[in-house]
């Protein structure tokens, strides 16, 4: 089977700061898979490459073996990526509704349909608040995300990005700010979105989730592969244990 | 072509002096400061009162500038600062309706006719190299390099200058960090209102004048420069003022009948922005 | 050291926080624990002075500073790793670190502490002249814990000490909180990963939408099933 | 109070309200500043000048083919915006403003210094249309752009612009072509405006580059924030009350300009979000609604 | 006291737009002071035939919109039997308009646009056009001053243009060479630039085209580059707080066309200058003047003909030989507007003097 996303040696620099050097990845259908790696190691820099906000100074990006490199970020992710924030970015001043309206109707914006003038909005209130049970936050629908705590912000990204229909759900440090007992439903909403169907890419520092959740963790380090395979066996790995884990 | 040089710095220096108390107030507030214009009106009809009294320059320049920071803090602390939470525009056009009404008091007050303020320095011109240089001039450049030096000493080497810069991005957490806001905001009105009331002064001696409206040009114009130097950055205000005053000059001795200065100023702008969107000296975001 | 008295913080008509009590002994370090919107964080910016509406009285080594703004708290010796990280972008690695120090007039001291911070987070070093906003996450959370212990402040609040941290380094800033702790600071610290914050932590307070549901050792609640269950994941 | 000059403040304000709602789409909606509207207002009033003098085209098409060239122009801000954002982009648009304001000046073929004269009412079926039906045709053009702002703001192109407004990196990641709908923005915004401009000249008769000039763009905005940003209601209102201001305030001869200005510096003061947007005072009033509790005061 | 008016009898309404308020107030007050002068004058002496004159003042704020609704305001509201402008070319353009449209006389003081008059035979002009004043003034420097060449700084308005337009012409006719002709906007301060580069044209005449302080402001910067060459300007210089007050020294010896010849022995003349100096406290400008002069024929017309409008624009028409303040007219075109004389003054110890006068009918036809 011929893997969902394909990343070859991308590299990208800052002026001096060279956050990737030269980065490979491989995500099959239907897995999740953990990106690891120490603070500052390009974890982040990854995805905005792979999500179209930078152009790699290096390397290609294969969508479903197509090549997206360079691509803007609204096409890529109307080709089927979607993604949070690390740092949070909801759209502040509306509500959750429309927070999630906006990655549901990409197809209906992005195309000049009568539907764009389209028929109320509201038609597609259900689907949203679908989307919005699916991380807990139904019952916030009307509110603005300026009115919500961090936590809660961070799960309506993922409804977010889930509006999107997408192939490739990438989470960027999903569970940080969450609490034990919100992570725990969570990480089972991500499961339940492998299992039907979604291959996900998820940067987290949680280890123990992270371990539990994921099929397969590559490590990154300096902007470098370090080593990637099933958790049980990274886990293990010296290298790892050095530079990230710790004993 | 020495002239010509000559005319560009001094036109450009004048500049900066206006344009480097705008880029303190938005470099802490993030507000386009139109009401600036009305400070530096008010500096020249003071400077105007107080020298007819006194005869003295410097206490003209003294009377001016207490009069104008009393005016800066009280259009920051009633004005701006309780509007800071809402969306950019609003103190934007509160800032015009603000301008409208000084320069109309202006006018109550001091009459709609033009008046002279005649300065006699202590000589009148210098030539050198087929140049001349009046007197005022020289004054200009002397003061407009003192008040940049000492702004700039002040926002790159002191705990204030940080903290200002600090406000600027993130009012909130300065706060967290011990920074008395009021305090700063209120000082760095002060700074810039005092600067604005000199280079109302100084143009006023120089162009020999102070009328009502002598504001409306710079109240919008002066943002091409703030924005060119990248908004908030004390140097490139300086840089900005410099090259805005030389293409004004260079542009209207040689090709004058183009355009009108503005739009030249404005121009120079937009084809700098084009290529360097967050201006000469600020940081790509 | 620190004693809070029936605290309200409301953001409009909604109640954020109702009328919460509790104290930090000096030298002490008290954790909070709850969910998701529970009102951690507007506490602690209440006690910091940093939410307009609040009710209630806050206390600072037996001295009302209700009455006072935020930076005269600060003053007073408090400071704060705040939710978020909240570095400032556009200030360097340096000056944000400066920053923190703010109200730290001794400059050989300053000079010491950036030294000491620069040693505990070796990368912050590498990145001092660049502008806070282009470090990553965890780099700016280090930025934040550096900021925070610059003024070398009596009573330090951390708001998710160990959010998006590698693992090595949450035990490093625990063993650090701990370190600082012992040496006589008196830390009131929020965090999501409740079992490393009950493992250093005196005290622990339990909230649930703006009340304070349970209070006690940090030994006893970690020992406590419900607490357990719901917060720890076993 | 006699009908021409009722009718005459009502074609004005008829003419303000088309400008702030569609500069309202723009800076309202898109989020994007643009303080430089009378620009486009200018390009329609020439461009529908010129084609009626110089082609003898009728006003009924030469009014659409105005409209298309500001919005035209129009969409090139619009692409400039996309490299030039935030307060840089508001200046930006001060220095359009005068760049445009300079072409007209300055070339002959708009007339120059001297402006255009003689520029006719329109005709309906031949026949000449009175000062009254004028009106009631710039209200059905009123009506028209409310109509349209409405719908947009209704649709997925409103929502587009909104998340736009809100943060671009999140709208690009949710799908939405942020450069295509800034362009999209400012061409409607600007050909609106455009129009707006068609009824000054064909209503003046008389168009001087002074009409179009930057102090008439920080009318425009200041219609636009006194009303209520962001709403629909709030600049019609915020036209209305503007244009109509210098008028009622004729009875403080002298003073009239100083308690203009001292105006809007009270009403963007103690309203912020626009004398009619969602959390003024007098909506509160009018729909009976107790008073919120106020906001907290800065620091 | 004049003999005490008939009780019943209904003051005649005149009305006055004058920018008041906003960027040319000065001028605007000038014109309001002068014609509440001449108002109080006529009124103390009994009115027109026992009928008192009310001057109805509009502010227009330098808007040409807000001069259409003061137009149709002061037509419709207060039922004015005439109006007058004391405003700029734009705002008069505009409400010239509606007063030809509502068929009331519209009596024009200094605004200069040549187009003011065509909107129809309601509207008149009492001071002479741009273009014949520009050409007075290049009549002046070919043959009077006998110069070679010039530079010119014109200003970028209906003003400046109109009269650098008819300098050019005539004085090109006159063999005089246009060295250079550059641009400037109102407003403008800075001038060093392009006097730099007149400097080393080394013209024999600097002619401009500017208001009072923009004036004042190159004369200045002439002197302090040290340039000598002889300077001439128009009636927009025609300003003693403006003008004469800011040039200071540097105006000496200017020469300026204009129609207020302040050493006229016409009897108006002097008393208008009189009495507003002793009025007012300072000596009244052209604006003023010309303005006043709008009015006076009005209530000329008035007391000739009454009040109905048809028979105050014959009445106007006819008006040949009429000495105002600003100078004698010899009669109306069809258009409506003037011909008379252009005075040159010149600048002597800081006020304005008698320079000489154009009377060349045929260039003052326009
Ligand atoms: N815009 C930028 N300009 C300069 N340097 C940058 C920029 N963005 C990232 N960097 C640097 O690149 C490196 C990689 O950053 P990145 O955000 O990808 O790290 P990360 O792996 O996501 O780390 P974390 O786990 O802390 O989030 C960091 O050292 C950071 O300082
Ligand atoms: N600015 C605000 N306006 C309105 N409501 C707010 C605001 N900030 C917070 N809230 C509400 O106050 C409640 C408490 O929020 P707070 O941020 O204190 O929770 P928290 O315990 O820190 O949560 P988290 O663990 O997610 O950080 C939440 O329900 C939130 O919706
Ligand atoms: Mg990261
Ligand atoms: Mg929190």
């Amino acid at each position: 089977m011929p893997p969902i996303l394909r990343v070859e040696n991308v590299a990208k620099s800052f002026g001096g700061v060279q956050a990737l050097r030269k980065v490979s990845l491989q995500l099959m259908p239907n897995e999740i898979l953990g990106l690891i790696g120490p603070n500052g190691a390009g974890k982040t820099t990854f995805f905005n490459t792979v999500c179209g906000v930078f152009r790699p100074d290096e390397g290609r990006v294969f969508l479903e073996e197509r090549d997206v490199t360079g691509w803007p970020a609204h096409r890529i992710a109307r080709m089927g990526i979607g993604r949070t924030f690390q740092i949070v970015k909801p759209f502040r001043n509306i509500s959750l509704e429309r927070n999630v309206l906006v990655a549901l109707g990409h197809d209906r914006i992005s195309g000049w349909r009568p539907s764009m003038l389209g028929t109320g909005l509201k038609a597609h209130r259900d689907e949203v608040r679908r989307l919005l049970r699916l991380v807990g936050l139904e019952e916030f629908i009307d509110q603005t995300p300026t009115t919500l705590p961090l936590g809660h912000q961070k799960r309506m990204e993922i409804s977010r990005a889930l509006a999107l229909r997408p192939k490739v759900l990438m989470l960027d440090e999903p569970f940080a700010g969450l609490s034990e007992e919100d992570i725990v439903p969570l990480a089972g909403v991500i499961k339940n979105l492998q299992r039907e169907g979604l291959s996900i890419l998820l940067i987290e520092h949680n280890i123990p989730h992270v371990m539990e959740l994921c099929s397969r963790l590559a490590v990154l380090n300096f902007g470098e592969n370090l080593c990637d395979g099933p958790p049980e066996i990274i886990r293990r790995d010296p290298r790892v244990i050095t530079a990230y884990l710790g004993s | 072509m020495v002239q010509q040089f000559l005319n560009g710095i001094i036109t450009g220096s004048l500049y900066a002096l206006i344009a480097v108390g705008l880029t303190m107030v938005y470099g802490i507030l993030r507000i386009l400061h139109i009401a600036h214009a009305a400070v530096f009106v008010g500096g020249a009809y003071i400077g105007l009162v107080a020298y007819t009294f006194t005869g003295s320059l410097v206490l003209a320049l003294i009377a001016a500038a207490a009069g104008c920071s009393v005016l800066g803090y009280l259009i920051q602390r009633y004005l701006y600062t309780p509007m800071l939470t809402e969306e950019r525009i609003v103190p934007l056009i509160a800032s015009v309706g603000l301008f409208i009404l000084c320069e109309d008091l202006f006018r109550l007050l001091g009459g709609p006719y033009i008046r002279a303020f005649k300065v006699d320095l202590w000589f009148e011109k210098i030539a050198f190299l087929e140049a001349v240089v009046t007197a005022h001039q020289v004054l200009i450049l002397i003061t407009t390099a003192v008040c940049l030096l000492v702004v700039y000493a002040v926002i790159s080497k002191t705990k204030l200058g940080l903290a200002w810069q600090a406000t600027a991005q993130d009012m909130d957490t300065a706060r967290a960090m011990g920074v008395n806001i009021r305090q700063v905001v209120t000082f760095n009105f002060i700074i810039a209102s005092s600067i604005a009331a000199i280079a109302g002064v100084m143009t006023a001696i120089n162009y020999n004048s102070v009328l009502p409206t002598m504001g409306s040009v710079i109240s919008y114009k002066m943002f091409a420069i703030v924005v060119l130097g990248g908004m908030g950055s004390i140097p490139g205000t300086v840089v900005a003022s410099l090259i805005i005053g030389m293409s004004e000059t260079f542009m209207s001795a040689y090709f004058g009948f183009i355009m009108p200065r503005d739009a030249i100023a404005f121009t120079a702008m937009i084809l700098i922005l084009i290529v360097r969107p967050q201006g000469l000296f600020g940081r790509a975001r | 050291m620190l004693k809070v008295d029936r605290l309200s913080v409301s953001y409009g008509e909604y109640r954020a926080v109702s009328e919460v009590s509790f104290h930090v002994g000096q030298g002490e370090l008290v954790t909070f624990i709850g969910a998701n919107g529970a009102g951690k964080t507007s506490t602690i910016r209440a006690v910091l002075g940093l939410v307009q509406q609040t009710t209630g009285s806050i206390w600072l080594d037996g001295r009302d500073v209700t009455p006072l703004a935020a930076h005269e708290r600060v003053k007073s010796g408090i400071s704060i790793v705040p939710e978020g990280r909240k570095i400032f972008p556009e200030l360097s690695v340096l000056q944000n670190l400066h920053m923190g120090a703010y109200t730290l007039e001794d400059q050989t001291r300053l000079a010491r502490n950036v030294d000491w911070v620069f040693e505990l987070f070796p990368i912050l070093k590498q990145r001092r002249n660049q502008p806070g906003g282009n470090l990553s996450g965890g780099e700016q959370q280090m930025l934040a814990i550096g900021r925070a212990v610059m003024s070398e402040p009596k009573l330090l609040l951390i708001d998710e000490m160990s959010m998006g941290l590698m693992p090595i380094f949450v035990d490093k800033v625990f063993e650090l909180v701990k370190k600082l702790n012992r040496d006589g600071m008196t830390i009131l610290l929020v965090e999501q990963n409740a079992q490393k914050a009950l493992g250093v932590a005196d005290r622990a307070y339990v909230l649930k939408t703006g009340r304070i549901v349970l209070h006690d050792s940090a030994d006893n609640l970690r020992k406590n099933p419900e607490i357990q269950k719901a917060y720890l994941g076993g | 109070m006699g009908l021409g000059y009722l009718t005459t403040i009502g074609t004005l304000v008829c003419i303000y309200a088309i400008l702030a709602i569609s500069l309202n789409i723009i800076s309202g909606y898109a989020g994007q500043a643009s303080l430089g509207h009378a620009a486009f207002f200018g390009i329609g009033a020439y461009a529908s000048a010129l084609l009626t003098l110089k082609l003898g085209i009728g006003f009924w098409v030469a009014a659409p083919l105005a409209m298309m060239a500001a919005g035209a122009i129009g969409a090139v801000v619009g692409v400039i915006s996309l490299r030039i954002k935030g307060d840089f982009l508001a200046v930006t648009t001060i220095g359009i403003n005068f760049v445009i304001v300079t072409v007209f000046e300055y070339s002959d073929f708009f007339g120059g210094a001297y402006g255009i004269m003689g520029i006719q009412y329109p005709t309906l079926f031949g026949v000449k249309i009175s000062k009254g039906y004028y009106l009631l045709m710039c209200l059905g053009f009123v009506g028209l752009c409310a109509l349209f702002s409405l719908l947009v703001s209704k649709s997925w192109l409103g929502l587009a612009l909104e998340a736009i407004r809100e943060n671009e990196a999140a709208a690009e990641a949710s799908g939405i072509n942020c450069a295509k709908f800034k362009i999209i923005a400012f061409a409607f915004g600007c050909a609106w405006a455009g129009l707006a401009g068609v009824l000054f000249a064909h209503f003046m008769r008389f168009i001087t580059p002074n009409d179009f000039a930057f102090p008439i763009s920080i009318t425009i905005v200041a219609m636009m924030v006194v009303g209520g940003i962001g709403t629909l209601r709030g600049p019609i209102l915020g036209a209305l009350l503007m244009a109509a201001l210098p008028e009622l305030l004729r009875p403080l001869a002298n003073y009239r300009l100083l308690f203009y200005g001292g105006l809007i510096v009270l009403m963007t003061r103690f309203q912020p979000q626009g004398l009619f947007g969602d959390k003024a005072f007098i909506l509160r009033m009018l729909l009976g609604r107790g008073p919120r509790s106020m906001r907290h005061s800065g620091d | 006291g004049g003999p005490s008016s008939p009780a019943a009898a209904q003051p005649i309404k005149i009305g006055l737009m004058a920018p008041l308020t906003g960027p040319a107030a000065a001028d605007g007050l000038s014109a309001k002071q002068s014609c509440e002068m001449l108002v109080e004058q006529v009124n103390a002496a009994g009115g027109i035939n026992g009928r008192k004159i009310e001057l109805i003042v509009y502010d227009d704020q330098f808007d040409s919109k807000q001069a259409v609704t003061v137009a149709q305001k002061m037509i419709e509201g207060d039922k004015v039997v005439a109006g007058v402008s004391g405003s700029y070319s734009f705002t008069t353009r505009a409400a010239a308009q509606v007063f030809q449209e509502e068929k009331i006389p519209f009596s024009v003081g200094y605004a200069l646009h040549p187009a003011i008059t065509e909107g129809g035979k309601y509207v008149f002009r009492v001071t002479v056009l741009g273009h014949v004043q520009g050409r007075a003034g290049g009549y002046a420097a070919g043959n009077l001053l006998k110069v070679k060449t010039v530079s010119m700084l014109i200003q970028d308005n209906d003003f400046g243009q109109s009269l650098a337009s008819g300098f050019r012409e005539q004085a090109e006719g006159l063999g005089v060479k246009v060295l250079s002709a550059d641009k400037f906007k109102m407003g403008e301060k800075e001038f060093s630039p392009v006097l730099t580069k007149i400097k080393q044209l080394n013209p024999d005449l600097i002619y401009n085209t500017a208001y009072p302080i923009d004036g004042a402001l190159i004369l200045k910067q002439a002197a302090d580059l040290g340039i000598k060459t002889q300077q001439m300007g128009s009636e927009g210089l025609d300003s003693t707080k403006g003008f004469l007050d800011v040039a200071g020294k540097a105006a000496e010896g200017i020469i300026i066309t204009t129609n207020l010849d302040r050493d006229s022995k016409a009897e108006i003349t002097r008393k208008y200058l009189d009495e507003y100096q002793k009025k007012y406290g300072f000596a009244p400008d052209m604006t003023g003047a010309s303005t006043y002069d709008a009015l006076l024929m009005v209530i000329d017309a008035i007391k000739k003909v009454g009040t109905d409008a048809d028979k105050i624009v014959d009445a106007f028409r006819a008006m040949k030989g009429w000495q105002g303040v600003t100078g004698q007219i010899q009669a109306f075109t069809p258009q409506g507007e003037v011909i008379k004389n252009v005075e040159l003054q010149v600048v002597r110890s800081n006020v304005f003097r008698h320079f000489g006068v154009v009377s060349d009918l045929k260039l003052l036809t326009p």
